[in-house]
């Protein structure tokens, strides 16, 4: 086994990989750029190396300062979190040609399946089923619109090389089909580095469920069961679920079976993710296999007891995996909420900023996975992630309900965060109900109110509460740093916000 | 004693209380409340008034504030004070400031000065923090001013346009 | 079931019987003395009413008080946590009296198992090994000498009303026993307002295993696994496992047997613990049954996925176990750390005040149940423990290592708290090898270290931080409280604690 | 440049050091570190150092420090800093106060002024916070000073006894 892994990410990925590594005897190797100085993932660790400015470009996406990092500390091996390199094919050979073990799967697979392209060819060889669409990039407006008239509207228009809800978006008609090539050629090319794009028949009222996949080095594969991230704002997942509310045992037997194909049309060794989107009739159909560690891993760890970082740990130092198919079992229900320094009244706007107070829930069958503390400043710099809180509990129908306990015990102060969101939709019947799909909530923010109903006596005491914040708050006769109250510095800060 | 005159979604709350180290007195339109207090943290009062127990979280925000009690939100204004609500439900008067929410960059302009727009409908789209956003108008009607172009770095708080 | 339950304890198992009932849709009520205004369990709770000043006596131990807040909020059910009323007959036949439903068992099984005279006589009546000694209080001194003398030394002197490990005395030879008896009785006194005493034989390198049971209305009962609570400093345990190190599948089916036993002889319903001594050839001796939720109770719910408290709520509700004994497994292995306010360095003195800075633990496996939050004053009134951490992992290697990261993880600030002593037990090999007896915590303290050995660079970096520290600290030149720094503060009253 | 003498179990260890917002340059007995750093809270400072990184958890105890770094304690005390290490192992000189340690009640006198003890020998039993606690000698020698009685309620920082 590893004496010391590099963990080239941060966040809260890089504290959670840090933590699986301290639970194995393994010592943690941090990196982090300037916006990172003192970061929590840097805190975990045993040693922390800075790899220089605060953009991503200049940092966390620098393949060869990260390699100098691990050479320095004697890392045997990196993990490369999600997102930056983590399906990098450049970086899992520069690794490989440093001496470095990459904890994933071969830069063959990755480039394979990071191609949206290549997958569904290879995909298409296995006899996995797959959405009506292109495979190759679309060169401009008037292809585009070909295609789509043939797939029939509405269409999907995705970036090749995204990934994670990005680069993507719904075409309804011919009409908007100019504007959203533009747009999503923009963002790929911002977000990945390439501008191409492909057109996809929209399923209507589908539900976005994937596949957790392990497999070793000792052509050992296993999938874990499913994960339901139907819910999702703009193509980005905000809750998801293990097991699926429509999940049954042939489905979810027809689904792995399906995502073992691919792993097979892969040659894919480690942890990876095959997702898929399912119609109302249990239909599914192929979308793409991610080759990482995903956000959303916990939910499938709170139900099976399987560590999915340490098993990727094993697999990557060559060990023979342990777990077999038939052991793998879906104990009770998981929810995941993720908690996003972004401001649901304002947009959804993302919300950097210094975390003035914070009080996590606790408690049984939860779990808060964190990247920041109380008195961190969030920087403006990456994805606005600052938590994914995660409860378990026999049913769903009590896991919502320990989530809603938990979601209420949880507060950042300072900045915005999307709790109350959460408060919300956890309350909507259709949710209750499992009956959704990925338009679930941006149907549901159209009709969403301000204010929530409350009682009188909860509602006078919200008005003393603010009143007494508000007196605090009022611009003092001193102006003296020193007689400033912190109540009245935070809202001096916050009043800048507009 | 103190008093301050709250708007919740329009209504007009009176409230005046006197504040001890572990209690309040108050009033709300003319509603009495003894409350038990304690200062819990920045931004977290708890109170409890003949039984009922609360932890108020309080935020401010948009020239008001918002106040969490048991997950659910109240947003409040107070007539008088220096914050006030600058964001209402489309019906509002006069000219509304739009404002960046964060640093960033403007990567498309999707009006021009002096055109008509609805609630809602996008003015700017922004990138901060990897994420596209559009930056919408808060209220319908025309644009005054726009004081922004494709490719300007902004800072928090700097003026994108005016709706009037 | 009910709509709303009345907790009747403070701390951090009023806090845990809070989440149970959000958990479950049931409002709670808190109760608070003077002493808990704002106290986390008190925030967490829809009503709370002031039951007096801060001594127990006068608040948390005032029957006709408590069952005024229950009738003034209109709570069907009041949950006694443990400690203070939750073994009290008179509170319990009260509750009853009133129209309240007390949740846990009937006074007359409290009352049977209370005594310890009673409650061995009834194991005896039903066949359950017990330790040799007199069932009968003792009268003085002569008495104590001629028993033991008889039984052969060293035995035990033990409060008949006593629990918790309050009350008890190990005593190696007969000039001991005036001194003992002595100490044991005032403080029998003092905790249980009943000086009766009694003596037994001592086994020699025992451990303390327990056994969880659950019983309904309807006839039903199960027992939920063991407890090893045999590290313990002075009877007062201080870590639990489940499973136990020593167990095997026979052992564990004889002891739960056993504890069934007991539940048929006292009657028993809702949750309870049989405690038992086993000695080094896996015999096993009833030592008494707790009538009430352990404070250990969480190792248990990691391992098994049954939350005690939901059943205890469902079983005092007249609801019908779902749980069948066949059905409970033993899922990995928790292990549970007590974290008390009190100070390891200085004879484990409990160690009260403000906690200026707290950082808890987190990711996965984990469970922090605490009665605390940054800010809070924790009281000189009541025990002393704060939170009770618990780790989960697949194996008890595993599980011990994640606690040791979380430990790590872990700090308060402001107070002083057993941490440190935890880090270092979890390291010792004959804990690690699951060798011990429950005098393995006094023997260790005997020769443990004052500082642990460290790296050059770890101990240089150690003096870097204190002398910024002291420097932050020394005495300003302006001594107005507006310039003061929270560091100078904190110091200052630091300073005063000798 | 600020500097100290820091004693670890009786051995002396020069430091003088350079703080600025981020950094630190410090020397240590002549061993040079630069460091970055972040002062977390109140009593946390992260540290870092050619790769290694610490979070250091600084508590003020005794007269001097105790610093846990990697769930490692270490005490420390500075030359002519006002916090000086009172508990030593046993073989220290002159009159040493044993003080309660919090607020309590003494419920037995086990020893007599004048009487000589041993280190860790008992001396009074306090009962605080529901438990009986006796209170120790911090080293042996002689009861110069016994300073309560059976019964007495007793102050935080409150003499018990001097031990000489």
């Amino acid at each position: 086994m590893f004496k010391k892994i590099l963990i080239a990410n941060r966040g809260e990925i890089a504290v959670r990989v840090i933590r699986a590594c301290r639970d194995m005897g393994i010592s943690p190797v941090a990196v982090y750029s300037e916006a990172d100085l003192g970061a929590l993932h840097v805190r975990l660790a045993d040693e922390a190396y800075p790899i220089g400015p605060s953009p991503a470009t200049k940092s966390y996406l620098s393949i060869e300062t990260i390699l100098n990092a691990a050479r320095k500390s004697g890392a045997e091996a990196i993990h490369p979190g999600y997102g930056f390199l983590s399906e990098n094919t450049t970086f899992a050979r520069a690794c490989s040609d440093a001496g470095v073990v990459f904890i994933g799967p071969s830069p063959e697979s990755i480039a394979l399946m990071g191609s949206k392209v290549e997958s569904r060819k290879a995909a298409g060889r296995y006899g996995v089923p797959m959405v009506p669409g292109t495979v190759d990039p679309i060169r401009d407006g008037k292809e585009a619109r070909r295609i789509a008239g043939s797939l029939g509207y509405p269409v999907m228009l995705k970036a090749s090389a995204g990934g994670g809800g990005k680069g993507m978006r719904l075409i309804r008609s011919e009409a908007e089909i100019d504007d959203a090539l533009k747009l999503t050629r923009a963002e790929a090319l911002a977000s990945f580095g390439d501008d191409a794009v492909y057109v996809e028949k929209f399923v209507e009222k589908p539900r976005h469920i994937e596949i957790q996949v392990l497999a070793d080095t000792h052509g050992n594969a296993v999938f874990v069961g499913e994960r339901e991230c139907t819910i999702q704002r703009r193509h980005q997942k905000v809750i998801e679920e293990c097991p699926s509310p429509i999940m049954d045992p042939d489905l979810r037997q027809r689904m792995g079976d399906a995502a073992l194909q691919i792993v097979r049309a892969a040659g894919y060794v480690n942890a990876g993710t095959v997702e898929f989107l399912v119609d109302g009739a249990q239909n599914f159909y192929f979308l793409e296999m991610n080759t990482r560690l995903q956000v959303e891993h916990p939910v499938t760890e709170m139900v099976t007891g399987i560590d999915l970082v340490k098993e990727q740990i094993r697999i990557a130092a060559g060990e023979k995996m342990e777990i077999r198919q038939q052991d793998i079992a879906i104990n009770g229900a998981a929810i995941e909420c993720r908690i996003y320094a972004e401001d649901p009244e304002n947009n959804f706007f993302p919300s950097a900023g210094k975390i003035r107070v914070l009080t996590t829930p606790a408690g049984p069958g939860l779990r808060d996975d964190s990247g920041v503390y109380e008195g961190w400043t969030v920087p403006i710099d990456y994805d606005p992630l600052i938590s994914k809180l995660v409860a378990w509990a026999p049913s769903r129908h009590d896991a919502i309900q320990r989530m809603l306990r938990a979601l209420n015990e949880y507060h950042v102060g300072g900045i915005q965060t999307n709790l109350s969101f959460f408060r919300e939709i956890l309350n909507q019947p259709d949710f209750l109900k499992g009956d959704f799909d990925t338009g679930f909530i941006d149907r549901w923010l159209k009709h969403r109110s301000a204010s929530v109903a409350t009682s009188q006596t909860d509602l006078d005491l919200a008005v003393i509460a603010a009143a007494v914040f508000d007196v605090a708050n009022e611009p003092s006769q001193d102006h003296s740093a020193g007689q400033r109250s912190a109540w009245k510095v935070a809202a001096r800060l916050r009043g800048m916000r507009r | 004693m103190k008093h301050r005159t709250a708007v919740i979604a329009g209504k007009r709350l009176e409230t005046a209380w006197i504040e001890t180290e572990t209690t309040i007195e108050a009033t709300v339109d003319g509603r009495s409340y003894r409350l038990e207090k304690r200062r819990v943290s920045e931004g977290i009062l708890w109170l409890c008034s003949d039984g009922t127990s609360v932890d108020a979280f309080v935020t401010p925000r948009e020239n008001g504030y918002e106040v969490i009690i048991r997950g659910k939100r109240t947003f409040i204004e107070f007539e008088g004070s220096r914050r006030r609500l600058l964001r209402h439900t489309g019906a509002q008067e006069g000219a509304v400031s739009v404002r960046a929410p964060m640093p960033g960059k403007i990567v498309r302009v999707l009006q021009t000065e002096g055109a008509q727009i609805e609630a809602h409908q996008g003015i700017v789209v922004m990138e901060a923090m990897k994420m596209q956003n559009e930056i919408k108008a808060p209220r319908g009607g025309r644009i005054a001013k726009l004081n922004v172009a494709t490719g300007d770095a902004v800072n928090l708080g700097d003026l994108i346009a005016q709706v009037e």
